[in-house]
């Protein structure tokens, strides 16, 4: 094993490092900060590390493939890491609660994440999400009190160990019918193995799109979602939505593109009936939900329904596949920190108080707390594809590869599911604008009450400044994409 | 430039505003106004630059350089995507309308809103930068953009400052325009991805869209697109049900933006993009618009007349005259399009004054339900003659621009189909109808008793004032409408000559 | 190498019996610990699928595979196991079916 | 001076702005001096005018600016000067200048006196433009102007919301024959490519034959329009109900002016109907149902107003049935002398409803010859002018009429025995109006006697009613002239006698009473018809069935929006599958697991439908 791959495989050397050393520390000296500032420094480390690796892209034996691709995800997932972190830090620290391993967890957690980024065979795949998922269980657990954070993780625990399960048993088959475990060899011997057993492939590629499904919560899959956001503290909620979710999508493409699962229509059948179920279903379980953790739960179902038109637009020869993986690289990009920043005002404003995320919490945010309800409100209408904001510029994407690849169905169904989203969306942004005893919009009484909002809010947490430099990044790829699309082009 | 320049005065004017409320919370109307006369008078300051309306020549569709104005920067030329804006004489048209009609706005919220006005007037100016864009985005993207864009400080107008049932209206008007307006996102991209396949690059520009080679049936797909954005906004029967709840509920510098302007955006949107584009779909359509315009003529003023909330009886009048406008357009001929364009300004200001009367109205009696009033002209004469006026304008009266708009329209429309223009003429019988029996329930019969010792204030010199511009400005267009109709002339001679 | 040579598919017949099974007991037990038990069955169903797999094509793979299974079998229960200490202690049962707070 | 007669609308279109603007500071004589010196200016510039004109008849143009151009659509703003226009002008300024100097006294004490000088002179100005229309597109302006003004006027006194029903009633029902006009216009723009009359008429001549039915249905489509305005059948019905406005109002626009454009639009466009025979017949039937229907109706009435009322829609029809037969001069001369008469008649009557404070009823009058005698004067001479009593100007209007309908080929002497009949109902109208106001027991005292400002304009029209007759009209260059034939004598006999006629009878019934007519009356038969024709043949109750009361119907039946409903049930839909799926959410996990299995399946079978060849 040669200085190249350690090069290439820093990200992951970094923060193995990083968790070692938080062992050590928790052993030798407990303590919260120290403990935070080490993972602090650890995730900053492997972003540089990241950054460093991108030298030194290559195959890092069959298991990992660091490219360029790889590596800009693997700085997403780093970032929306930091995010946690430090919402982690302001949100939920009830007094004599020690977090320490929390940050372990963490840091293990994202070393799946990046694992599973870069696998490129079955066993790192496997071992990256099982990795990331452990972790999470008991980071969703990590609350000690109360029964939602425990019933979150119980449910996602026996849920998810079924996911893999059958996704192994997938893989088993898999590996039954072609002999080959990873990915480029599936994608060589899989015509092949078609033309002698196609039943066995074709099931176990379904049970493979079963379990992954299950990590991405698209229908019929989806069902642990709301239940998992809410009982879940907000951060690891966050980190679930973009860091799980965001590895496990690129995985996924990796293993379709890799694999050349796109040759078999019955496979695009069957993806194409779970993207639209996801987009509809999705939505319309969102449209008269009450609290807002679950909406957004709901609302990530459809969207990975969206994303999912891409993955199934490569199996026609309409889109070019650039334009398909920058897609994916931008919708993905522009999903996480929206979901992020969101996450980030939820936190803020609702803290662990679960009445604080019903939306009838959020009246009138804008009189009270404006920062707080123009960052949501940015953040729901990029959710809502709006203009000037990156999730149009994604959902532009996602429509043209679609109308290129002559996928009217799909698109149909997402034209649909969009309209249906914009209703809830702007329910919340609503919901901020009303304001107690503001009987025709302009009764006098409610003015004095905001000035005194006015005057209440001049604390600005650092959640906030998150949510707003994230927003700043979502603007900025709404209004101004070019430089990001060179980018993406060049992954 | 200019036209980059004429709406960023207005985005960062927006801002001032914002924040002039600190200083004293009736600084933003007063900063709202200048910087929208700063505007006007800036855009007219460029005009003069223009050669005589008579000799302006006709801009080709596919020659922006043949425009008055035209301005274009890279964007995103991943997609060719570029900030491209042009001029043409109806363009301009609308700007002049946009930005005049956005004074009067402003004017109208001067006593209307007392609360967050920064925050109003912000989004007022915003609204107004936003129509601005379509009216001279010419980059597909760009004008998808303002498009959509332009309802979001609307949509705050009305969930903020709106009416009893604010909420509602707000959501269904958001609802109605955004989800036609996926529809013109996927005609626009699948539009492009067309011509892309042509000519082998990507392209948003209005002018290499143009005559894009495309199969009969996707023509009719993507012309369907374009067409059901655009009439959802104009709005035409049976897109129309989001109108009476947002005009109604919004607050009345709301309904002024909304009625003078933004149901513009959609008749110009069709006449800009959604013939052009598809010629000989547009034209294998026409007759199936013309009946819905005809049927929204009738509907409109049936449901008019019916109606006991003023501003709802406004609203359903607007369906009624926008339902000319699409009859005009349709019928595609030059007597047509001029009345067709020429009714977007006249309505415009008509519109504009009656809901400015009824705001004015609500902010006295606290209410629009007109079996609370009568009898009004006693104790408000003057506004009782204002109100008159802009009645018999409403139902055509000759002389004034509503007549030349219809009358236009019918003709162009008579020599196209004979049957539909008797139909559609039957507006002009129901139109009175409704127009008189609002004068009636509201100024004239018994006065009543509850609002007689009210002591309720007549307009005063602003209200008149602002009155008065529209009163002069219909009465020109009424007995020498010339000038706008050589400003739209030649624009509407070359896109006479795109469709075969 | 001698001795009885079974078919790759009987062998996946069986894993797969054993894989429904253990889904079965997954739909149908209440009690947190048989539900881990299920889990259990489920794995090993795949890592038998695997082992077989590794057999018919000869290679080494499919038994390495079992051994990842087996630890990340590990991993789940001792993480599930902790779970469960902790549904007794603010459950007051170890019945699913009670655990369900969050539901709409 | 001919360049000039823009000046003649201008004047009291400048009046009336300035009486709107200004009116409510400006002192009551300042406001009465207005009104009347303008119109009065603009009669002067009128004779003016006409005196030049008749030193050269020569007919003029004069072109202000273009009004609108598109393409070949390019209407002027252009006036156009010949005999008929001089006629028109004549009466429009002349008799409204009596009649705004008659209102000076009438309107005395109401508050918003400015505002009806202006009303009345805004009237003026836009009947002026209505005759002196180069085109049918100003000719549309000035119809629509004066239909607004008289909106305005009738529901003068707004507060009493039934004067606000007539005048709506009245605007609506002529709008409906002005759609059609304007319809006609699209038609005849279309066809001929021109609006302007004359080059239109010479175009019509080498385009259309006599009797093409394209020249049909134009003609008709501005038969209709002229029949809204002139209150002919079947659009009669708002007149009556226009009697709410003031007196003066009434006896300007609706006896001598408004009501008679539509008999100056066909005359104007005779060159048009001269190719549709079938559409002069339709007027002339028109005319003469008219006629009678009216006059039926009047001789029931009890309203003095509306006895009047009903009487100018039968003269009218008189004049419908003139230029129905082609006897163009008689027909815009009969226009010119009930405009005369008529008016004298109502401001009569509106001295009288001044002077016994706002009495109607004719049977509550009575006796006033010696109290009123002014009055009663004026009113003899208008009867007998009306009644077309030798020697009268009604005579010789009528006179002619009834001949020249007595030559019409085909079914003119029927024509003939209608008009006799209508001629023998309105002697007996007027003058049972007569006897029953002036005669007999005094009911009501006056409290004053008319005023010179009231008494001058009733002398002068009394005047112009008796010699009125005597007047040669210079239209002869404008119409065709007709066979110079007469008929045989008796024929000029029996339409002389006629009246006289009638009048005998009315003297016997309605003043000496020696002829009893109360059994006929009392009758079943009697009575049914009595109340048939008080109620003006039904025809009101017939549109309220027919059109009025569906239309309430189906604008209340749609208030509520139907399309909603559509979008409403959209909304549903979302919310049941919404309700549905988040009842799926139970919180169960196994219940979790088994839709995972389901998911499974699924995919699993879709993923197995595998193209046969592959197997």
């Amino acid at each position: 094993m040669n200085a190249q791959l350690m090069m290439a495989l820093m990200p992951i050397l970094v923060l193995s490092l990083t968790a070692v050393v938080l062992m050590i520390q928790a052993s030798v000296k407990r303590d919260q900060s120290v403990a935070w500032v080490i993972t602090a420094l650890g995730l900053l480390l492997a972003l540089w590390g990241a950054g460093y690796a991108r030298g030194f892209t290559q195959p890092v034996t069959v298991l990992l493939m660091v490219d360029d691709w790889g590596l800009f995800f693997t700085t997403l997932i780093l970032v929306a890491a930091l995010v946690t972190l430090i919402l982690s830090k302001d949100t939920f620290s009830p007094e004599g609660e020690r977090k320490e391993e929390y940050y372990l967890l963490l840091v293990l957690s994202v070393l799946g994440a990046v694992v599973l980024i870069q696998s490129s065979h079955m066993v790192s795949l496997l071992l990256g999400m099982e990795l990331m998922g452990v972790a999470l269980y008991a980071m969703i657990a990590f609350p000690e009190k109360g029964q939602r954070p425990l019933e979150a993780a119980i449910k996602y625990l026996v849920l998810s160990a079924c996911a893999s399960v059958i996704l192994l048993y997938g893989f088993a088959l898999i590996y039954a019918a072609t002999g080959e475990l990873s990915y480029a060899g599936i994608g060589l011997k899989a015509s092949i193995a078609y033309a002698q057993n196609p039943i066995l492939l074709m099931a176990g590629t379904a049970m493979v799109l079963a379990g992954i499904g299950f990590k991405l919560s698209v229908v019929p899959f989806h069902m642990w979602t709301p239940d998992v956001y809410e009982g879940a503290p907000t951060p690891v909620t966050g980190f679930l939505a973009t860091v799980s979710k965001g590895a496990v999508f690129v995985a996924l493409s990796r293993f379709f593109v890799e694999g050349q699962l796109y040759e078999y229509q019955s496979l695009m059948t069957a993806l194409a009936a779970v993207a639209i179920a996801s987009m509809l279903i999705g939505n319309w379980l969102a449209l008269r939900q009450e609290n807002i953790k679950r909406l957004l739960a709901y609302s990530s179902i459809a969207h990975f329904g969206y994303l999912l038109v891409v993955l199934i637009a490569l199996s026609y020869s309409g889109a070019e596949a650039g334009l398909i993986r920058e897609s994916i690289t931008f919708y993905l990009a522009a999903y996480i920190l929206t979901t992020l920043a969101a996450f980030a005002v939820v936190a803020s404003i609702a803290g662990e108080d679960e009445r604080k995320n019903h939306i009838a919490s959020f009246d009138g945010l804008f009189w009270r707390r404006p920062i707080q309800a123009f960052s949501l409100t940015v953040a729901m209408l990029s959710f809502a594809g709006i203009p000037l904001t990156a999730g149009f510029i994604g959902k532009f994407y996602i429509i043209s590869v679609g109308i290129q690849s002559q996928l009217w169905w799909l698109i149909t169904a997402l034209v649909i599911g969009s309209a249906i989203g914009i209703y809830y969306y702007l329910r919340i942004i609503f919901a901020m604008t009303m304001s107690s005893g503001m009987s025709s919009g302009m009764s006098v009484n409610d003015e004095g009450e905001d000035q005194k909002n006015v005057a209440q809010d001049v604390v600005v947490s650092s959640q906030d400044v998150l949510a707003m430099l994230l927003l700043t990044m979502v603007l900025l790829l709404g209004t101004w994409p070019q430089p990001f699309i060179e980018f993406a082009g060049r992954l | 430039m200019v036209m980059v320049n004429l709406i960023l005065i207005l985005l960062v004017g927006g801002v001032l505003a914002l924040l002039s409320e600190r200083v004293n919370e009736n600084m933003p109307r007063r900063v709202a106004l200048a910087v929208v006369l700063f505007d006007l008078v800036y855009f007219l300051i460029h005009l003069s630059g223009m050669p005589e309306l008579t000799q302006l020549q006709a801009p080709l569709p596919d020659d922006p350089s043949t425009w008055l104005m035209h301005f274009k920067a890279d964007w995103i030329p991943a997609f060719g995507i570029s900030i491209e804006f042009a001029l043409d004489g109806i363009s301009m048209l609308m700007v002049l309308l946009t930005l005049v009609l956005g004074a009067v706005a402003v004017s109208a919220s001067w006593t209307d809103v007392i609360v967050r006005r920064g925050f109003f007037e912000a989004n007022l100016l915003w609204t107004l930068a936003g129509v601005l864009g379509v009216f001279m985005a010419l980059d597909l993207f760009l004008f998808f953009l303002f498009w959509e864009v332009m309802l979001i400080p609307m949509y705050f107008m009305i969930a903020i400052w709106g009416h009893e049932n604010r909420g509602y209206a707000a959501m269904k008007f958001f609802i109605f325009t955004q989800a036609s307006g996926l529809l013109m996102l996927v005609s626009i991209l699948a539009l492009v991805a067309v011509n892309q396949s042509a000519t082998g690059q990507w392209s948003f520009s209005y002018f290499d869209l143009l005559n894009t080679p495309m199969a009969e049936a996707t023509a009719h797909w993507l012309m369907l697109g374009f067409f059901i954005a655009f009439v959802v906004k104009l709005p035409v029967f049976p897109f129309h049900t989001w109108l009476p709840d947002a005009h109604t509920q919004a607050p009345t510098a709301g309904s002024v933006i909304l009625a003078g302007i933004l149901l513009k955006t959609g008749a110009y949107g069709l006449i800009r993009f959604a013939v052009p584009l598809f010629p000989q779909a547009a034209m294998d359509f026409s007759y199936v618009a013309m009946v819905l315009g005809a049927v929204g003529v009738v509907y409109g003023a049936v449901l008019a007349f019916a109606q006991t909330d003023f501003k709802r009886l406004i609203a359903y009048s607007s369906v009624s005259h926008m339902g000319f406008v699409l009859l005009g357009v349709y019928a595609w001929n030059e007597l047509a399009l001029q009345g067709a364009v020429m009714q977007m300004v006249a309505h415009g200001f008509s519109t504009a004054a009656l809901f400015m009367i009824a705001g004015s109205l609500q902010e006295r009696l606290h209410t629009r339900d007109m079996r609370e009033m009568g009898g009004l002209w006693q104790q408000m004469p003057r506004m009782g003659a204002v109100a008159m006026f802009f009645v018999v304008a409403s139902l055509g009266l000759p002389g004034l621009g509503n007549f030349v708009a219809e009358f236009l329209v019918l003709l162009g429309l008579f020599q196209v189909d004979p049957w539909l223009t008797a139909v559609a003429a039957l507006g002009l019988i129901t139109g009175a109808a409704y127009s008189l029996i609002l004068m009636q329930r509201a100024f004239q019969g018994e006065p009543n008793p509850k609002l007689v010792d009210q002591g309720l204030m007549d307009f005063g010199r602003r209200e008149m004032l602002t009155m008065a511009v529209m009163m002069l400005a219909l009465i020109g267009l009424g007995i020498y409408p010339q000038p706008i109709l050589d400003i739209a002339q030649p624009v509407l001679q070359s896109l006479l000559e795109v469709t075969p | 190498m001698d001795g009885l040579n079974i078919p790759l598919n009987h062998i996946l017949l069986v894993s797969s019996l054993l894989f429904a099974i253990g889904m079965m007991g997954l739909m149908i037990r209440r009690n947190i610990i048989f539900i881990l038990m299920s889990l259990e069955v489920m794995l090993n169903s795949a890592a038998l699928a695997f082992v077989a797999a590794g057999a018919h094509w000869g290679q080494p793979d499919g038994q390495i595979v079992f051994m990842l299974i087996l630890t990340v079998a590990a991993a789940e229960v001792a993480v599930g196991l902790g779970l469960v200490l902790q549904v007794q202690k603010r459950f007051k049962t170890l019945d699913m079916d009670h655990a369900n707070r969050m539901r709409g | 001076m001919r360049e000039l007669i823009w000046l003649i609308p201008l004047i009291p279109l400048l009046s009336s702005v300035t009486l709107m603007l200004a009116g409510s500071r400006l002192p009551r004589l300042m406001i009465g001096i207005a009104g009347v010196g303008s119109v009065g200016f603009a009669a002067l510039l009128t004779l003016g005018t006409g005196i030049n004109f008749m030193a050269n008849p020569e007919p003029f143009q004069l072109t202000l600016w273009t009004w609108m151009q598109v393409g070949s659509f390019a209407p002027g703003v252009a006036f156009y000067f010949d005999g008929l226009t001089l006629v028109m002008m004549s009466v429009i300024t002349g008799v409204g200048f009596l009649i705004h100097l008659f209102s000076t006294e009438f309107m005395e004490r109401d508050e918003s006196y400015a505002r009806y000088f202006a009303y009345l002179n805004m009237f003026v100005a836009a009947m002026l433009v209505l005759v002196m229309a180069d085109n049918l597109l100003l000719l549309y302006l000035g119809w629509e102007g004066v239909g607004v003004c008289s909106y305005l006027l009738v529901g003068f006194w707004y507060q009493n919301s039934a004067n606000g029903q007539a005048a709506r009633k009245a605007f609506i029902v002529t709008r409906i024959g002005d759609t059609a006009m304007a319809l006609g216009l699209f038609l005849l723009f279309t066809e001929l490519g021109t609006l302007d009359i004359q080059a239109m008429v010479g175009i019509a001549n080498e385009t259309w034959q006599v009797g093409d039915n394209v020249a049909l249905i134009a003609c008709l489509l501005l038969l209709a329009g002229a029949v809204g305005k002139s209150a002919q059948l079947p659009l009669h019905t708002w007149l009556p109900d226009a009697m709410a406005g003031p007196t003066p109002v009434s006896a300007l626009i609706h006896a001598a002016t408004m009501v008679t454009a539509g008999v100056y639009l066909i005359a104007r466009t005779h060159g048009l109907f001269l190719l549709a025979p079938e559409a002069m017949m339709a007027v002339a039937v028109i005319g003469i149902a008219t006629t009678l229907m009216a006059a039926f109706t009047a001789l029931m009435q009890s309203d003095i107003k509306r006895i009047l009322a009903y009487s100018t829609i039968s003269q009218i029809g008189y004049m419908f049935l003139a230029l129905g037969v082609g006897a163009w001069t008689a027909g815009i001369f009969h226009l010119m002398t009930h405009a005369f008469f008529k008016a004298l008649l109502f401001l009569g009557s509106g001295a009288i409803i001044h002077c016994l404070h706002h009495e109607h009823n004719i049977f509550k009058m009575g006796g006033l010859r010696t109290r009123m005698p002014v009055t009663f004067w004026s009113f003899m001479i208008g009867s007998a002018a009306l009644a077309a009593l030798p020697m009268t100007s009604g005579f010789f209007s009528k006179d002619q009429i009834l001949l020249q309908a007595y030559q019409m080929p085909g079914m003119g002497p029927w024509l003939w025995l209608a008009g006799l009949l209508g001629a023998l109902l309105t002697a007996v109208y007027s003058f049972r109006l007569v006897f029953v106001v002036f005669f007999g027991a005094a009911k009501t005292e006056p409290d004053k006697d008319t005023g010179w400002r009231m008494a001058l304009p009733l002398t002068v029209l009394c005047g112009l009613s008796l010699i009125g007759g005597y007047f040669i009209i210079p239209v002869q260059d404008v119409f065709p002239v007709g066979s110079g034939d007469h008929p045989a004598h008796w024929v000029e006999y029996v339409s002389i006698s006629v009246p006289l006629f009638g009048v005998l009878l009315a003297y016997l019934i309605f003043h000496t009473g020696q002829l009893k007519v109360d059994s006929l009356v009392n009758s079943r038969i009697g009575q049914t018809l009595r109340q048939f024709w008080l109620s003006g043949w039904g025809i009101d109750w017939l549109y309220d069935r027919l059109f009025v009361r569906p239309y309430y119907a189906l604008s209340g039946m749609l208030k509520s929006e139907p399309v909603d409903a559509i979008y409403g049930l959209i909304v549903a839909i979302n919310q049941t599958f919404n309700h549905w799926l988040s009842a799926a959410q139970t919180g169960r996990m196994r219940w979790y697991i088994v839709s995972m299995v389901f998911g499974l399946v699924v995919l699993l079978t879709l993923a197995l439908q595998i193209s046969p060849e592959v197997l």
